[in-house]
């Protein structure tokens, strides 16, 4: 059994109006020191049998769009 | 030393002694997609000045001059065929960024359609979202409330082997869930209902997918903007998103080939931001009412360059630019930069100086950001400051002049042919074409989109029974709270007739339009085009744009409806496959009063079921034969008069009350209309088509012959129906199958469960 | 009777709230979140809050709108609601009022939510129409007939609630409409278009002043907007009883 | 400066339709192995000020609806 932790989020440059959206609602809402929000997707998958490749192969071709997106993946056995 | 400095970010392009080789370094080094041709005019013409241009200076040249902005190689075909069609309802005719049609004694509607392939291509999911965005903001623009949007979207089918797919190339059906969530979330947070569109899917689409996006508004005729500034001494203030390094050179992006490289142009990439968006359009629509607006452009391709320039040009006017008061998002952007930034949700309103307090106050009310940076001045030129100092100095007529090309074409020649196919198994073959993907229900996209949102859309896309629903035909809008009048609303193409014969292509697609319109009982009215092509610099592409053309401007002077807007989108191609030509139509129709519109769904047992319009045995570019893989250049003829004479009669026995649903025959031919009625009804119905005279079945079920609609008949009325429309009754409305012969040869009966669910999940099953 | 439409970046339905209150014989006035002072809402008789997306729905739908409201005028809301005055939120607008926790407030109002609207069992954005079966008597359904249909246009309208919550709310006879089938019977999906615990649609709040509500009643105003009236006759919207019962009730 | 890293996820109970969604897509790419799959959103705030406290009361007020979500949060100083 494999786990794989995935942390897909947009490339620096790329302008998020989610980040930014709550961001401004954070000072809004008093917190004003709140100076940055960048918002990721977090997946976990499980896999039966698989391999690292099999998980990169996954991100490619769903995950991620490799244009707009930098991504983060730690695979463990359980 | 090619660049010198001259000031902070500002550099002088040494280009009066620049061999031809460096000119064309030049515009490689600085991302200007200029050809040597156009350099070398640069050159001539800073040459006559005495001086070398400012880096600025060129960037705002290569603007103006792309494809995108100038439309340099289209220009002469569009004036030759498309331009000038009369009509005595055209307010504002392709000359700003929508067209405006009248709508009734006090109120006008604003249309436009146009591409944005490129972005979508790279990143759907932004690319679509910011389509959706530019469009709107074109029409919001003429000071309108968008009130509808649509979109006609083109892939490769969904299950075409990744295997196949080229490096860098998406498959489709990322590609296309991605696409229709950016539509989703876009249009549905703005809150302006997505009422029509297309999904097609063709293997010419893989490496170039065609995202087309439409918007229609509503104006009083009185509160009309222009993108003009027609006096000096005007302020030019920009309002909404900051200005950023995304986008920029998008239009240039717009104007080239798709490569292996196009997925590191992360700068042409957005992703929008509706939520300022939303408060904008609010603003700009109540500013408007104020009364305080002389004139309106938004940011979109080109950014402020061909904004400032286009709006001052056509007023008459000249204007003077601080680029230090733009608000930026990222600090130390260079002049040019800012100039060509596309960043999205931005407007230039022209204020004149005594209403700037008033737009201000409503700025703060809609949390929306507001900037003055520069205003018109008497002189026809740009000149542009950085740091007190100027930085660009040319005048309008050269900047906005443009280029234009006469591009050699080559028509290609038709060899005539058809195959004919041994008869197939009715049941067996009807239902696979049901349930195949051009034709399958879109139910999965269309509710994903808030059709309802603004509580307008009285025709839905949807229609007949609730949750029994089957496609209509077009979407009827009622803009006014207190008129019945209504507004049609219809996205059309045809690229696999196209393909074989470009400019019967365009006839068919205008008969389609009409179709459509005239099926829910509404006129005709205007149209909107977006002109999807390959390299238009390979001859074979450039005939297949100029025979399209030639059947559109045909079809829109015999037909009377002009053509108020539009856009054309080249160089869709990608390792060296260029797409089918795709003529894509917005068509708009006027319906007197709403409540005589009609659905496709059958209504009641024991009405009868006509068919108007006359069946052929023309099976090119039949989903048909396609599915079957036979082949024919035999594409559906066109007559125009028959459109217009059968659309007329139609429409005057939808008047009469006679008509109680109609759908148009086209994907599928008549089989396929019998069952989609049948399945938006939830009754069935028994239909001989012997009274169609004698060919064989599978041609009389299944070509897509066109100027053709089924009707279905109040009881009763048949004569008084017959007296009006030239048809033939081919059948009854009643049972729960759908039970078809030719004489005393039965074909099929299928059931509707059987109908509906092979219909349901044709393309469902590809998309979860 | 004054009713106070809230807006924010990102609600669009108040056009057609406006004018189903306006039609209804309501005095119905734009206020704008931005502009909104504590103490501004003593002079309305109704809140209302329309659908839309407030702030993109971003972090989760009707967070934002929730925690500004509760930030800006947290005291006047609640006795606004204590007062008895009426509270209505329509889709966008109900989710903000669980998250506000003046729904399903079951034993009162809460600081923390006690339920939530969550995303959609089908994942996606649902644009359809649903039959609506009218479960208990309150003031804003005294004039509406058993079955009705509304659309529905949401991606997050799941109710979702804790066992015991969910009996309460049963018991206490908060439920106002459960999505059901065309012959009034169970629904499944799509009837039930989000997969709601016990098929709720809309519930009020134990003293029935406050009332949330997926689907949209001002969509439904006029017989023009349902989406068959090609096919059967309707003198007005079935929506538009909602508006009719409340004004009648005040 | 302070780091947030904050992981919102569904309790353990509550169905998580778009980690179903994506299961369901992965098996029809080939995927068969893939046994499960869990979507959560992942934050990174930066704050000029503040502290733990404020964090959580962020997270409190905005962040989570506690009768669905749980969250990890992790607080760097930067
Ligand atoms: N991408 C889309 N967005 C919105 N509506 C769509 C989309 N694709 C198709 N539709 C709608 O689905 C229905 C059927 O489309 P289509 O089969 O192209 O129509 P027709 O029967 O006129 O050929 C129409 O109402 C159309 O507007
Ligand atoms: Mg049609």
């Amino acid at each position: 059994m494999l786990k794989a932790k995935i942390i897909v989020r947009y490339k620096e440059g790329v302008d998020d109006p989610e980040g930014k959206t709550i961001k401004h609602a954070l000072n809004l809402l008093g917190f004003e020191d709140v100076e940055d929000v960048k918002v990721a997707k977090y997946y976990e998958i499980k896999l039966s049998k698989g391999d690292e490749n099999e998980v990169e192969e996954i991100i490619r071709k769903l995950l991620v769009n490799p244009v707009i997106h930098d991504y983060e993946v730690r695979v463990e056995r359980i | 030393m090619k660049y010198e400095k001259i000031s902070d970010k500002v550099y002088r392009v040494k280009m009066r002694d620049a061999s031809d080789d460096e000119l064309k370094k030049i515009s490689d080094e600085m991302g200007l997609a200029l050809n040597l041709e156009e350099m070398k005019r640069i050159k001539e013409y800073f040459s006559n000045l005495g001086r070398d241009p400012t880096d600025v200076e060129i960037h705002a040249i290569a603007q103006a001059w792309s494809e995108h902005c100038s439309y340099k190689s289209s220009k002469p075909i569009l004036r030759k065929y498309i331009f000038g069609i009369e009509s005595p309802h055209t307010i504002v005719v392709m000359q700003d960024d929508a067209g405006v049609v009248e709508f009734d004694e006090n109120h006008a509607y604003v249309f436009k359609i146009e591409s944005h392939n490129h972005p979508s291509a790279v990143e759907p999911y932004g690319g679509a979202a910011t389509g959706v965005g530019g469009i709107i903001r074109d029409v919001l623009n003429m000071g309108a409330k968008p009130i509808a949007l649509v979109d006609p979207l083109f892939f490769a089918p969904p299950d075409y082997p990744y295997k196949k797919l080229r490096q860098g190339i998406k498959h489709p059906r990322y590609l296309l869930k991605g696409v229709v969530s950016g539509i989703r979330d876009y249009g549905n947070r703005v809150g302006i209902p997505t009422v029509a569109g297309i999904t097609y899917f063709d293997e010419g689409y893989v490496n170039n997918i065609l995202v087309n996006a439409g918007c229609l508004g509503i104006v009083k005729k009185d509160k009309i903007v222009r993108s003009r500034v027609t006096k000096p001494d005007v302020l030019l203030v920009m309002v909404g998103g900051r200005t950023g390094r995304d986008g920029i050179h998008g239009v240039n992006f717009a104007s080239k080939v798709l490569s292996e490289k196009s997925e590191e142009e992360r700068e042409a990439v957005q992703l929008g931001n509706p939520i300022l968006k939303e408060p904008l359009i609010h603003l700009i629509l109540e500013a408007n009412e104020m009364g305080i607006i002389h004139g309106m452009k938004d940011l979109g391709g080109g950014g402020l360059g061909s904004v400032v320039g286009e709006m001052c040009y056509s007023g008459g006017v000249g204007a003077e630019v601080h680029l230090d008061k733009v608000l930026l998002k990222e600090r130390d952007m260079a002049p040019w930069e800012i100039w060509v930034s596309e960043s999205q949700e931005r407007m230039l309103l022209a204020i004149e100086e005594e209403n700037l307090e008033k737009l201000k106050n409503l700025c703060d009310k809609w949390d929306v950001e507001i900037s003055v940076i520069g205003k018109s001045i008497m002189e026809k030129n740009l000149r542009i400051y950085w740091q007190g100092r100027k930085i660009l100095d040319l005048p309008l007529n050269f900047l906005t002049g443009g280029v234009e090309y006469n591009r050699p074409y080559k028509i290609q020649k038709i060899e005539k042919m058809q195959e004919i196919p041994p008869e197939p198994k009715y049941r067996e073959i009807f239902l696979n074409l049901l349930s195949s993907i051009n034709i399958a229900s879109k139910e999965w996209i269309i509710r994903q989109y808030d059709h309802e949102v603004q509580g307008k859309t009285v025709i839905k896309p949807l229609q007949g029974e609730i949750g029994f629903e089957t496609h209509g035909d077009a979407a009827v809008i009622k803009p006014l709270h207190d008129s019945w009048r209504g507004i049609a609303i219809t996205t059309v193409a045809n690229p696999q007739i196209a393909r074989i014969d470009p400019y019967v292509g365009s006839l068919y697609t205008m008969d389609e339009a009409v179709r459509n319109l005239v099926a829910v009982g509404a006129k005709p009215h205007a149209l909107s085009d977006c002109l999807n092509f390959g390299n238009p610099e390979k001859e074979e592409i450039m005939g297949e744009f100029v025979e399209s053309s030639r059947g559109l401007g045909e079809a829109g002077r015999f037909l009377e409806i002009p053509f108020v807007s539009g856009n054309v989108s080249f160089y869709n191609e990608a390792f060296r496959m260029n797409i089918p030509p795709t003529v894509v139509l917005m068509a708009v129709g006027i319906i007197e009063d709403m409540r005589k519109a009609i659905t496709t769904d059958l209504k009641k047992e024991g009405n009868p079921v006509y068919l108007v319009g006359e069946t052929r045995e023309e099976m090119g570019g039949s989903d048909y034969y396609r599915m079957i893989g036979v082949r024919s250049t035999y594409v559906p003829r066109v007559d125009l008069s028959e459109t217009k004479r059968r659309s007329e009669e139609l429409l005057k026995a939808m008047k009469s009350g006679l008509i109680l649903s109609c759908h148009d025959v086209s994907h599928g031919g008549l089989a396929v209309t019998l069952a989609e009625m049948a399945i938006g009804g939830n009754i069935g119905a028994e239909i001989d088509l012997r009274s169609m005279g004698v060919m064989r079945d599978d041609f009389k079920l299944f070509s897509e012959s066109p100027t053709r609609w089924v009707c279905e008949v109040q009881r009763g009325k048949e004569g008084e129906f017959e007296k009006i429309v030239n048809a033939t009754k081919i059948g009854y409305v009643g049972g729960n199958s759908l039970r078809v012969r030719d004489g005393e040869r039965w074909l099929f009966n299928v059931h509707l469960n059987i109908l509906r669910s092979r219909w349901k999940n044709g393309l469902k099953d590809y998309l979860g | 009777m004054k009713v106070a439409i809230l807006q924010m970046e990102g609600t669009n339905c108040e056009e057609e709230s406006f004018i189903a209150f306006r039609d209804s014989g309501f005095e119905p006035e734009y206020v704008h979140i931005n502009l909104l002072k504590p103490g501004d809402l003593e002079k309305y008789n109704v809140l209302f809050i329309p659908g839309g997306f407030s702030a993109g729905d971003y972090v989760r739908a009707g967070a934002i709108f929730a925690a500004r409201l509760k930030a800006k005028i947290w005291k006047d809301l609640k006795n606004f609601v204590d007062e008895g005055k009426i509270v209505m939120g329509v889709c966008n607008g109900f989710q903000v009022l669980i998250e506000l926790g003046l729904l399903p407030a079951v034993d009162g109002i809460s600081d923390e939510p006690q339920a939530a609207l969550m995303v959609n069992d089908s994942n996606k954005f649902e644009c359809r129409w649903t039959y609506l079966r009218r479960e208990n008597d309150t003031i804003f359904t005294s004039k509406v007939p058993e079955v009705i249909t509304l659309p529905v246009a949401h991606a997050e309208g799941k109710f979702v609630a804790p066992n015991k919550i969910l009996e309460k709310i049963e018991e206490q006879k908060q439920v106002v409409f459960r999505y059901v089938k065309p012959d009034g019977s169970k629904a499944d999906y799509p009837w039930n278009p989000n997969g709601s615990m016990n098929d709720i649609a809309a519930i009020t709040n134990p003293q029935g002043n406050v009332l949330g509500i997926m689907p949209h009643p001002e969509r439904a105003f006029f017989w023009y907007q349902h989406p068959d009236w090609t096919r059967k006759k309707r003198e007005k919207g079935d929506g538009s009883l909602i508006f009719k019962s409340l004004i009648k009730y005040s």
